[in-house]
C-alpha cells in the first residue's frame, strides 16, 4: 500500500512493502515497528536507529510526537488526496466551533455576538486547575451563537460559541 | 515534641512531607478530598480523613475541618505544606490555640510577610533594599495610585498587596492604560484572595528572579542555604529552577544571603521560608517577598547541600536547634528542577485533564522525580496541573543540563498532554545552556516552535503513516477479537436470552 | 577515543550504561534477543539490533554476531556490563583485534583472575593475604585433593576453579562426604563454565563478604574507593550490600584498601573492577577473587563517593587519567542496595516469571532505582530474575536503612511474585539493624516468618472478606459492563450479522 | 452477610453490614475498601487507618500480603464452613502432582518410581532464569508416574510426577 504523507509543506511517499520494509520517497528502509503495551507509544527501528513516538489521531490528522518535537502528519492514499484537493477548493473557511478542552468555569467573554474577531484574538477566558487559559480565535470571522456566559461551569467539550 | 503529624496538603508535597515524617519515625494523618481518595497520599499515610467534596474551598481551605479532625485522631502537630492552607496566619493561630504544633512561622511573621506592602517596609527599615515603589503602608485608592505612578516612572507593576502567584499583578507602560489595569488588577485580587488592594512597584527590566533559603529555629539561629535561579517563568509561574545561580559570584552569593538573613530576622521568623529577589542587569539586589513556608523548588536546594529541608522543618517545630550552622552549608554540583505539568505546550499551555494511562519515569544515577501521581489516577480540573517535579544533579552545571536531558528523554506519560517538549526545547536552547535568561526570557524571545529538521520530518512520516491503518483498523480487530474469545460470548448470550 | 558505544548486555545495567555513555555525549547501540524487543534499553537506545532466539547462547552470548553488529554499525567501543560476555578474555581479545575498545581490563588480567587458581598464586606471591587451601597451580584429580583435604582441615570448601556465583562450590565437613561431594561439584562446575576443574580452601566461619572497588587508569593510576559490604547472601547470591562495612573501623578500611590496589597492581589492572574478600571474626581478612568488571552493587559507592563509576570507566577507555587522586575519595554518609527479584520468598524463593501488570516506584530524596523492566513488560524465564536495584542514601547507616523501609513499604509490583518481603523483615530484624550478621545470616539464623500479630491478622481477615465477593462476582459484572457499553454492541451486532 | 474467615489457627467473624460498615468479632468498623486501578491491589481505610495489600485467591484460599506479610487466608460463610468440616474428617490425604511452577529445564530428579519420600524431601531440580530450583515434597509418600527425564524441557504448569 502506498501513502502520500504530509507534513507541513512536505510530502512523502511511504510504501509498506511487506511487515518488515518500507520504501519512503523510492528509498527502501528496514523496519521493526511495535506498539507499546497496547499504549499509543510506538517502538520503531529503521535500519537499526531506534525511535520511540506517541502518535494520537487528531481531527483527519496524527500528532506525532518524537524527540520533543510535535509534527502533524496527514496520511492519504492517491485517490484520497485527490479527493481533498476537490473539495478544499471548492468549499471556503467553515465556522469554527470552540469547544471547552476541559470542565471549568467562564471567567469572561471579552467578544460579543456579531463582533469581528482576528485569528488569535481572545475569544473567552476558562478557569480550570487554578489557572486562566485564554481560548482563542483559530481564524478571522465573526462570532455568533455565544451559548455560555460568565460563571457558568461547563463540561468538557462544551460548545461555547462559534465563529463564522 | 509530637508524634503524629497531619499533613494539610495534597499532591506531591504531601508525599514529600510523609516521606520525610515516616523517614524520623513520626505517624502520618492525611486529609483528602472526595477526587482524592485514590491519591497516592492516602495510600501511603497510616491514617487517612475525607474532608469534603472536590473544591478546595470545600475541603483542603476547610481549616476547621482540619483542626477537628486532628483533634480527634489526636494528631499534634500540622504540615501545611504550600499553597493552601501555608500562609494564612489565622489558621496558623488556630492550630497553637488548639495546642497543635504548626510546622511552620509564628503567626505574627506570616502576617507581617503576607501583607507584601508591610513587608516591604518591614524589611526596608532593616536595611535590606527593596525595588522602588509606593512607600506608605495603607489602603491606597486608584487616584492615590494615579499621582505616585509618575513619580515611581514608567514602566512599573501594579501588584495585590495580598499577592502571590502573579494573581493582580498587571505591566503597565503609560499612564493613560492605567485606569483600566488598576481595575482588572484590583478585580483580579479580590477574587484571588478576597483582598482588592493594590501597590506600585518599578518594573525591573532585563531582572532575574533569585532567591534565598532560610532556616530558622528557635534558639535564635539563622541560617541560609543559597540561591536558587528562578527566572525561567511563563505568566509569573516558575517552570525551571536551578542551584546555584550561573548568575551569582561568590561575593554577591555571599552578601545577598547576609541580606535574607536580616529580612528573616526582621520578622523574628522560624523554620523554613525564602527570601525572593530580582537582580537587575548591573548586578543590583531587590528584595520582592518571603514566601514564609516550604517551597515547591526546595529538593535543589537538597541536592547541592545534602541538607534534607523538611527533616529541617521537623527539627524545628520539635524546638530542637539547627543541625548545621552556617560554615557547614556547602555547595557541591549543580542541580536543576523541570516542573512537569499536565498542559499542552503546542496549545498555548492549555491545562489537560484525564488518566494517566502509562507512564515511565526517569531513574538512575542523580535524577529524583517528586510526584503524588501513578499509572491509572486521573488529573481532574480541580488542583493545579504539577504531575511531578523531576530534579537532577551533577558535577557541574553542564553535566546536569546533559542529564536533565536524558531524563526528559526517558520520561513517558500517556494519557493527558504534558509540557515535557517545552523543557527539552528549552534544554537544548543556545541562551539557557549559556546561562543567558532573565524572567521574560520564555515569553518574549524563547519558541517551542524549532527550525525544520527534514530527518525527523522523514521518521515522523513513518510512523504515522505505520501507526494509521493500525488505529483505523482496530474497531475491526475488536469484533475479531470478540470473535476468538469463546468465554465474552458465553456471557453475551446468556444476556441476550435474559432480554428477549 | 570512541563515539559509539556498543552495549552488549540487557537489563538494567544495559540501561545503567547507556545513560552514562548519553550523559557524556557517547552514541549508544543496543543488542537485543527475540524475548527483549520491547526491553528498555532497545526502547532507549540511539541504534538497536536483534542477535538472535531468547536464549542466551543464542544471543547474549553470542560474540561473533556481536563483534559483526559493532562493525556493521561503526561502534567504536563495547562494554559488556556483567555476566555474559564481561569475563571472557577470548572476547576482550577479540575486540582489540577488531580495532574496538574494549571498556574492561586487559585479557591478560581478566584471564589471570578468570581462573580462581592462578588468582589465589599471583596476588599471594605479591604480598595480599589468600584463604589456606590448595596452593599448587594446575588440573587436580580427585585423590591429590583427597590427600591435600586434612591438611587444610575440615570445614572447607570445593571450588570451581573457573568459578563465580557459587556455581560448583560445595562445603565438605568430613572426608567421607567429600568423594560424593567432589563428583557433584565438577559436574556443575563443568555445566556452568564448561570446565570441571576444582580446587579447595579452608571454610572461613562467621566470615563476612567485603569488597573493595578499583579504578585504574592507563597512566599507572590505581585508586580504590572504599569497601561494600555484601554479607547478606542466599545460596551464593548477594541480596543486599551496604557502603560503608558496619564492621570496619577506619584503619582496617585503609588496610585493605592498600592490599586491593596491590591486587590489582599484580595483575597490570586497568578500568574498573573489584577485590572480594573474606573477613573473619578478628578482622583477618583474605583474597577470595577479583571481578573483573562492573559489579552489580556498584550504585552504592556512587553513593557515598559522588563518583561516578560508569562515566570513569568511559573516561578510562578513552586514555584519560582518573579524574580522583586517592585523597579526593570521602565517604559521605551511609548507602544501601536491595536486589529486588522476581521469586517468592514464601515458597523457597522459587523465581516468577509473568507479566508487570502495575508497578509503582518509591521516589523521593535519597531514593535511586536502576531498572530494566516498566509496566507491561514480561519477566521470562531465560536470564536472571532481578527486576531493579532499590538503591537508598542516608547521612547515617540507621537512616539510610530508615529510608529503605520506606522505599520498600512505597514500592509496588503486580504480576510477579518478588523478594520485597524478605527486604522488608530483613530491615527489620534487629541483628541487620546492628551490623551484626555474617554470610551465613539470611541462611541460618532468618526467616521470613515472622511472629504472629494478632491486629495484622485481623486487618488481613477483613481484607480477604471484602476481596472474596467482589473476585468471586467479577464474571456477573463483566455481562453488566457489556450492557452499558452501547459502542461495543453496535460492533457485535454488526459482526453478527456479517456472519449469519 | 456474615463470614467465617480464617488465618494460620485464628478464626475471624466478619459480616459486611452496608458498603461502609463491617462487624468484626462483634466490634463494628467504619470501613472505605477500593481497588486501585484494576489491579489485586486493594485500599482500606478502617476507622481512619489506611492500609494497602494485595489480595490474590490461592486454590479455595487467598493470599493477602500487608505490610510485608503474607496471610493465608480463608473465606466462607457458614453453611461452607460446616461442609468443608465433613468432607475434611471423610477424605484422607490424596494425591499430589506436582507441576513446573514456570517453564525450564529439568537437570535432575533424585527420586524414582516406587520411592518413599518424606515431607520436604527434594524431588526434582528444575532450572528456570539461571537458578537451580528445588521442587519438594509437600507430603510423606510414594513417587509415582514420573513424566520428564533430565535434560528436557518444560512448559509453566506441565505435570512432573505424582506422590500418592
Amino acid at each position: 500500500m502506498k501513502y502520500i504523507t504530509s507534513i507541513a509543506d512536505k510530502e512523502f511517499s511511504v510504501e509498506v512493502l511487506d511487515e518488515k520494509h518500507v520504501r519512503v520517497n523510492g528509498q527502501t528502509l528496514a523496519v521493526d515497528f511495535m506498539e507499546i503495551n497496547g499504549q499509543p507509544v510506538y517502538s520503531l527501528l529503521i535500519d537499526g536507529k531506534s525511535y520511540e513516538a506517541y502518535v494520537y489521531p487528531d481531527e483527519n490528522d496524527w500528532q506525532v510526537l518524537l524527540h520533543g518535537s510535535l509534527y502533524q502528519a496527514r496520511v492519504e492514499d492517491e485517490r484520497e488526496k485527490r479527493l481533498r484537493g476537490n473539495t478544499e477548493a471548492a468549499s471556503g473557511g467553515g465556522e469554527f466551533h470552540l469547544k471547552a478542552p476541559m470542565p471549568g468555569l467562564i471567567v469572561s467573554i471579552p467578544v460579543a455576538e456579531g463582533q469581528t474577531v482576528q485569528k488569535g484574538e481572545v475569544l473567552l477566558i476558562l478557569e480550570s486547575m487554578k489557572m486562566q487559559n485564554e481560548l482563542k480565535a483559530p481564524k478571522d470571522g465573526v462570532v455568533q451563537r455565544i451559548r455560555v456566559q460568565p460563571g457558568q461551569t461547563v463540561e468538557g467539550k462544551a460548545t461555547l460559541l462559534c465563529v463564522a | 515534641m509530637f508524634n503524629k503529624v497531619l499533613i494539610a496538603n495534597r499532591g506531591e508535597i504531601a508525599v514529600r512531607i510523609l516521606r520525610a515524617c515516616r523517614e524520623v519515625g513520626l505517624e502520618t494523618v492525611a486529609v483528602f478530598s472526595e477526587a482524592d481518595r485514590q491519591a497516592l497520599h492516602v495510600r501511603l499515610a497510616d491514617e487517612a480523613y475525607l474532608l469534603g467534596p472536590a473544591p478546595s474551598r470545600e475541603s483542603y481551605l476547610r481549616a476547621d475541618k482540619i483542626l477537628e479532625i486532628a483533634q480527634q485522631c489526636k494528631a499534634d502537630a500540622i504540615h501545611p505544606g504550600y499553597g493552601f492552607l501555608a500562609e494564612r496566619e489565622d489558621f496558623a493561630q488556630a492550630c497553637l490555640d488548639a495546642g497543635i504544633v504548626f510546622i511552620g512561622p509564628k503567626p505574627s511573621s506570616i502576617a507581617a510577610m503576607g501583607d507584601k506592602m508591610t513587608a516591604r517596609d518591614t524589611v526596608r527599615k532593616a536595611g535590606v533594599p527593596v525595588v522602588p515603589g509606593t512607600e506608605d503602608v495603607g489602603d491606597l485608592s486608584d487616584a492615590d495610585l494615579l499621582a505616585i505612578a509618575p513619580k515611581i516612572g514608567f514602566p512599573l507593576l501594579i501588584k495585590a498587596t495580598a499577592g502571590g502567584g502573579g494573581k493582580g499583578m498587571r505591566e503597565v507602560r503609560s499612564l493613560e492604560e492605567m485606569p483600566g489595569l488598576l481595575q482588572s488588577a484590583r478585580r483580579e485580587a479580590e477574587s484571588a484572595f478576597g483582598d482588592g488592594n493594590v501597590y506600585l512597584e518599578k518594573l525591573v527590566e532585563g531582572a532575574r528572579h533569585i532567591e534565598i533559603q532560610i532556616l530558622a529555629d528557635a534558639h535564635g539561629n539563622v541560617i541560609h542555604l543559597n540561591e536558587r535561579e528562578c527566572s525561567i517563568q511563563r505568566r509569573h509561574q516558575k517552570l525551571v529552577e536551578e542551584a546555584p545561580s550561573p548568575f551569582l559570584d561568590e561575593e554577591l552569593r555571599q552578601k545577598m544571603g547576609e541580606v535574607a538573613v536580616k529580612a528573616a530576622k526582621a520578622v523574628d521568623y522560624l523554620n523554613a521560608g525564602t527570601i525572593e529577589f530580582l537582580v537587575d542587569k548591573d548586578r543590583n539586589f531587590y528584595f520582592l517577598e518571603m514566601n514564609t513556608r516550604l517551597q515547591v523548588e526546595h529538593p535543589i536546594t537538597e541536592m547541592v547541600t545534602g541538607i534534607d529541608i523538611v527533616k529541617e522543618q521537623l527539627r524545628i517545630a520539635r524546638g530542637r536547634p539547627l543541625q548545621y550552622k552556617q560554615e557547614d552549608v556547602k555547595i557541591n554540583g549543580a542541580a536543576m528542577e523541570c516542573r512537569i505539568n499536565a498542559e499542552d505546550p503546542y496549545n498555548g499551555f492549555m491545562p489537560s485533564t484525564g488518566k494517566i494511562n502509562h507512564s515511565l519515569l526517569p531513574t538512575g544515577p542523580g535524577v529524583r522525580v517528586d510526584t503524588g501521581v501513578y499509572p491509572g489516577f486521573e488529573i481532574t480540573p480541580y488542583y493545579d496541573p504539577m504531575i511531578s517535579k523531576l530534579i537532577v544533579w551533577g558535577e557541574t552545571r553542564a553535566q546536569a543540563i546533559l542529564r536533565m536531558r536524558r531524563a526528559l528523554e526517558e520520561y513517558r506519560i500517556v494519557g493527558v498532554r504534558t509540557n515535557i517538549p517545552f523543557h527539552q526545547t528549552l534544554m537544548d536552547s543556545h541562551r539557557f545552556m549559556g546561562g543567558q535568561y532573565d524572567t521574560r526570557f520564555v515569553e518574549e524571545r524563547f519558541s517551542i516552535q524549532e527550525e525544520n529538521n527534514p530527518q525527523q520530518q522523514e521518521i515522523a512520516a513513518v510512523f504515522a503513516t505505520l501507526v494509521a491503518p493500525i488505529q483505523t483498523a482496530r474497531a475491526a480487530q475488536f469484533v475479531q477479537r470478540n470473535e476468538r474469545d469463546t468465554s465474552n460470548w458465553k456471557w453475551v448470550g446468556r444476556w441476550e436470552r435474559m432480554h428477549r
